[in-house]
């Protein structure tokens, strides 16, 4: 399983490059925001955490849809589903290689955007915070997306309209956190234990879901 | 350990490809399905290979590991498609399958260099596969059946692209396994040049209607 | 004696589409009559019972509004309880079914969507709020097209009904996010007044139409799934034919 | 030529939909963006032409990388290569008809789409035509790094480096074309012309470039 | 009309893979190329094919149309990859290659149902082609060369995955294509049944010329 991560973390290096992608596509979107709101500083560091959560969540699009596809088109899928390993945890670790190389460095990435939106520190620790936990579910509801269009000539866009319906619970609950953290009298941790419920939560259905897809879509 | 396939039959998409098909094989013995262009040869391996649903019918392995589902688990598959990523190299492609896939219990596979050197290519190992030929690429994926062991070995057209004395030497493989009693089923337009093995013609059901859509 | 199991075969699976045309041919008349009956004595009740004191007139939009709306959601249920008979029991109808309920789901969103903020002009002053309630709606409307854009990329019904049925009930948590967004999320929109475990609390000087139409829209939404799923166990048909003669003639070709 | 165009849109409307799907991923980004920043109107219908030019970047971004390695994948670039034809046009019209699948669905769909983020008629004007205007740049920026791709195997990073960058001018100008357009004081014509300008110069130097990198490519 | 090779060696990555070939081929010949895996069969072709620059040497075409700026101009390339896009039937596929190709001068392709008629698959011309088998898809990809007039054929293994009758019918085009006048090169590990054929030996350099830093 461990050579299954590395592998595809290798891959992503090598041939994806898809982790500078998702970082410069972030920060295009957090470049081009202060256009829209103008000037006005502190309103900019109030919407800051949402772009952030907003960049994120898109950034973490880009690459999904390939998650299965390029397994299925050289053949290792088969392969993969032949194994006496549980589907599952194949799916798992695949998520996981996936969003150590997307979601993370847009996690070390968003203290450098906080600075940006000139947040301020809790701000920006809090956003980091949630980014790291909430960023995995994305890419655990995005297999299933791409699950379902494994067997698509070009699943981009279908897939991000599948997936980002479900994701937006977790921005809900992301940004919500975030902004509980500023403003005192709102307490921090229930939302940020509903979005690590949430993360668990897709960590099992989103295999769970992705596998069975996978089953059905070989032939 | 046998493999016993009862009345297997199959769709692709809408359309029955072959119906009620039933063999056993034993330990060491070898099972050559030929048949013309789209007969159903690579179906029935995927069959066989779990990775499509048969219609009907089912396949089941007696004398195996009793822990396994269905014996694909206990099986390698080489299909039309190679299985490697051309980014990687050789060595780094071959040991991620090896650790992948481990070892079926009642064996262990070679090392990646002598998988290598068995398939006659010792000295390519560190190239990345995008970089190999046609033949070569085909000769690496068959060194992955050596690198770990599955007494099973279903292999849909394995010599294609490859030159005579791969072809040789790829008897000499499977001749190999089928002495260590283990089970090699292939699919095949050119005779693979092994003696005493099963054949299994299959003529292609003209695709008869199987679906549920029509009227009687 | 491949040959006569095979016949067998086809003979029980070809049973149930077969079977459930020569109900859909019976069944239809009668849905259609009444859905147009409920509608009228519900159109009627709706027009005669007089306005809200502070809404006025635009309360009698809630008629419309309410039902479409709950219909929205108990499409999207029938959708879901579907994707199951395809999975688990794995029945051909199951998936005619839910791929048929997906276009009709989206016109009754549409239509909640449309009065609401037909609605909302009059009571909030704005057409569109992006309140919990709204968008988890609008969100409803975008999975619908979603997977009618997926079962179109999808054409081959074969493999793609278990991948969408697999979707659909991965959708399905957007419906109690529907229900209850109204609890969990301060809206403009008010909380469920009808559908309460202690009994609904609106006047039932509102309610009479309000159930009437509800009945209405229900058994609209039924004639138009049993005629939907009708055309689309056709269309596979014609399809296979089409198929099957397109081989056969190929056959002929070859033998000459 | 044409047969090129239209095999390439018949091969995005394969993928499910085509313009729908167009359509649909921008009204799903757009209802995603509210749950972020919260339902303030006024704020929304500021950043709403920043959300639909981010839109705009993400879908091209989406499907852009495999425009040359899907044909290198399957042979066609080989042939594409040895016609008679100069590699330029089919690279163009490749472009093309890739914008005509992902930019043109958001041009259209961009009044609707200000609707929903209550967008003043002006705005909503100022936008549709600013992506009209603007888009192709984007997708010819991405040919290069698509050509890049496919010539370089480990070349993914080096793509992300290449197309954002020179994308984000793009953005960015479009962007403050239509705040200019909506703040009266400042003038819209000149970041429009500019915008033209950028279009016109990717027009041509994108295709140059792309058709020179994939003459290298192959091997 | 005549092929003109001269002197031609390539490189691959940075091994010289074969040295100084040259062959002169009239209208109406076929060359077959020969050799063991990875002796440079596809790189020749390629390079015949104008997909890789030579190192050394250049080839060119007498007596063919003025206007054209290299023979790979009016030459079809079938190479390991069939060019065919799954997600499309293959009557699309088809039409978009005839209608991009265009024909040259001194000729005309024949009509998509005449080419899926040819090869023998007159009947499945409606499936998209990712429903095809292995041999089916190849055969498809041989009535590419059909639909649009190419006077020179560069084929990579065309026979892999064929099955026997497939083989014959093969044979039968490419004998057409010769009567009329045209040029075929093929690279093949299996014999192609043709008659008086040119036939070019590759040994396989084993990479040692041309590598500068072998040299001590
Ligand atoms: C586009 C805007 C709107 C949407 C998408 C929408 C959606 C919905 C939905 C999904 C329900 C079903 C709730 C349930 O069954 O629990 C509902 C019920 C209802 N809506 Fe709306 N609504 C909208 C605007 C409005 C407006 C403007 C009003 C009036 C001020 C309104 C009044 C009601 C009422 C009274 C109910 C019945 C609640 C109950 O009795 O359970 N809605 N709406
Ligand atoms: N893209 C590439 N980059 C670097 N080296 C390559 C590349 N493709 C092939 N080679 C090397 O060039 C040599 C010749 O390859 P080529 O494909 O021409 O052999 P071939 O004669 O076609 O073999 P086969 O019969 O297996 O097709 C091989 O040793 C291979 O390692
Ligand atoms: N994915 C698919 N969907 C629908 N039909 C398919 C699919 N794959 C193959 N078929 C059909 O099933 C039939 C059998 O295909 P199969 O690949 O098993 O033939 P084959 O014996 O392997 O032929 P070949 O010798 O060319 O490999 C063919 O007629 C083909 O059209
Ligand atoms: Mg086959
Ligand atoms: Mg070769």
């Amino acid at each position: 399983m461990m050579a299954l991560f590395f592998r595809d973390l290798k891959l992503s290096i090598r041939a994806g490059g898809g982790a500078m992608i998702g970082v410069l596509f972030f920060m295009t979107v957090v470049a081009v925001i202060p256009f829209g709101v103008g000037p006005d500083l502190n309103l900019l560091s109030r919407i800051g955490p949402a772009i952030l959560w907003i960049g994120a969540l898109l950034a973490s699009l880009l690459g999904l849809d390939r998650l299965f596809q390029a397994e299925r088109d050289d053949g290792s899928l088969d392969l993969m589903l032949m194994q006496e390993t549980p589907l599952l945890f194949t799916v798992f670790v695949k998520c996981a290689a996936h969003w150590a190389s997307t979601g993370l460095p847009l996690v070390i990435a968003s203290p450098l955007l906080g600075l940006f939106m000139n947040m301020s520190e809790i701000a920006i620790g809090a956003t980091m915070l949630t980014l790291l936990v909430g960023t995995p579910a994305i890419t655990f509801i995005g297999a299933v997306g791409a699950a379902v269009a494994v067997s698509l000539p070009r699943g981009g866009l279908l897939v991000s309209i599948l997936v980002l319906p479900l994701a937006i619970p977790v921005l809900i609950f992301g940004v919500s956190a975030v902004y509980a953290a500023i403003e005192d009298p709102a307490p921090f941790l229930p939302p940020l234990m509903i979005l690590t419920a949430i993360t668990l939560f897709f960590a099992v259905i989103g295999p769970v879901a992705a596998a069975a897809a996978l089953r059905h879509a070989s032939d | 350990m046998r493999l016993i396939a009862e009345g297997l039959s199959a769709k692709r998409g809408e359309d029955l490809i072959f119906n009620d098909i039933s063999f056993v094989l034993d330990a060491s013995e070898a099972l050559v399905v030929t048949g013309p262009n789209g007969s159903g040869k690579s179906t029935l391996l995927r069959v066989l290979a779990g990775l499509l649903r048969p219609e009907r019918g089912h396949v089941k392995l007696e004398g195996g590991p009793p822990e396994i589902a269905h014996p694909s688990e206990v099986s390698h598959y080489l299909g039309h498609r190679n299985a490697m990523k051309r980014e990687l190299t050789v060595a780094e492609n071959l040991s991620f399958w090896q650790r992948f896939m481990g070892n079926s219990p009642g064996g262990a596979g070679v090392g990646i260099a002598d998988a290598v050197e068995a398939v006659g290519l010792p000295d390519i190992a560190h190239l990345p596969f995008g970089y190999l030929s046609a033949g070569q690429q085909r000769r690496m994926a068959m060194a992955k059946l050596l690198v770990s062991h599955r007494p099973i070995w279903i292999l849909d057209e394995p010599t294609a692209a490859l030159d005579a004395g791969a072809d040789r030497l790829f008897a000499e493989l499977v001749k190999a396994h089928l002495e260590k009693g283990g089970i090699v089923i292939a699919a095949t337009h050119q005779p693979l040049g092994l003696n005493r093995t099963r054949e299994l013609h299959m003529k292609g059901f003209e695709h008869l209607a199987g679906d549920h859509w029509h009227d009687a | 004696m491949s040959e006569n199991s095979l016949a067998i075969r086809k003979f029980s699976d070809l049973a149930n589409p077969t079977r459930f045309l020569a109900l859909a041919d019976r069944l239809l008349p009668w849905l259609s009559g009444l859905t147009a009956l409920f509608f009228a004595v519900g159109l009627w009740l709706s027009f005669t019972t007089e306005g809200d004191y502070q809404q006025g007139e635009t309360v009698r939009i809630m008629y419309v509004h309410v039902p479409a709306a709950w219909l929205s959601m108990m499409c999207y249920s029938v959708m879901a309880l579907a994707a199951l008979g395809t999975l688990v029991w794995r029945h051909p109808l199951a998936d005619v079914s839910s791929r048929a309920a997906a276009p009709i789901g989206a016109c009754f969103t549409f239509l909640a969507l449309v009065t609401g903020s037909l609605w909302g002009k009059p009571m909030w002053g704005t057409w569109w709020v992006w309140d919990a309630r709204l968008t988890s709606v609008f969100v409803l409307f975008l999975m619908y097209l979603g997977l009618m854009a997926l079962n179109r990329a999808l054409d081959d019904p074969a493999r793609s009904s278990k991948v969408s049925a697999i979707l659909v009930l991965v959708g399905f948590v957007n419906i109690p996010i529907i229900k209850f967004s109204v609890e969990w999320w301060n809206t403009l929109h008010q909380p469920a007044s009808v559908m309460r475990l202690d009994g609904p609390t609106i006047d039932p000087e509102f309610l009479r139409p309000l159930i009437v139409m509800a009945i209405a829209f229900t058994l609209l939404f039924f004639t138009l799934h049993v005629a939907a799923m009708r055309n689309e166990i056709l269309r596979r048909r014609v399809t296979a034919l089409r198929r099957l003669a397109a081989r056969s003639a190929g056959r002929e070709a070859r033998a000459k």
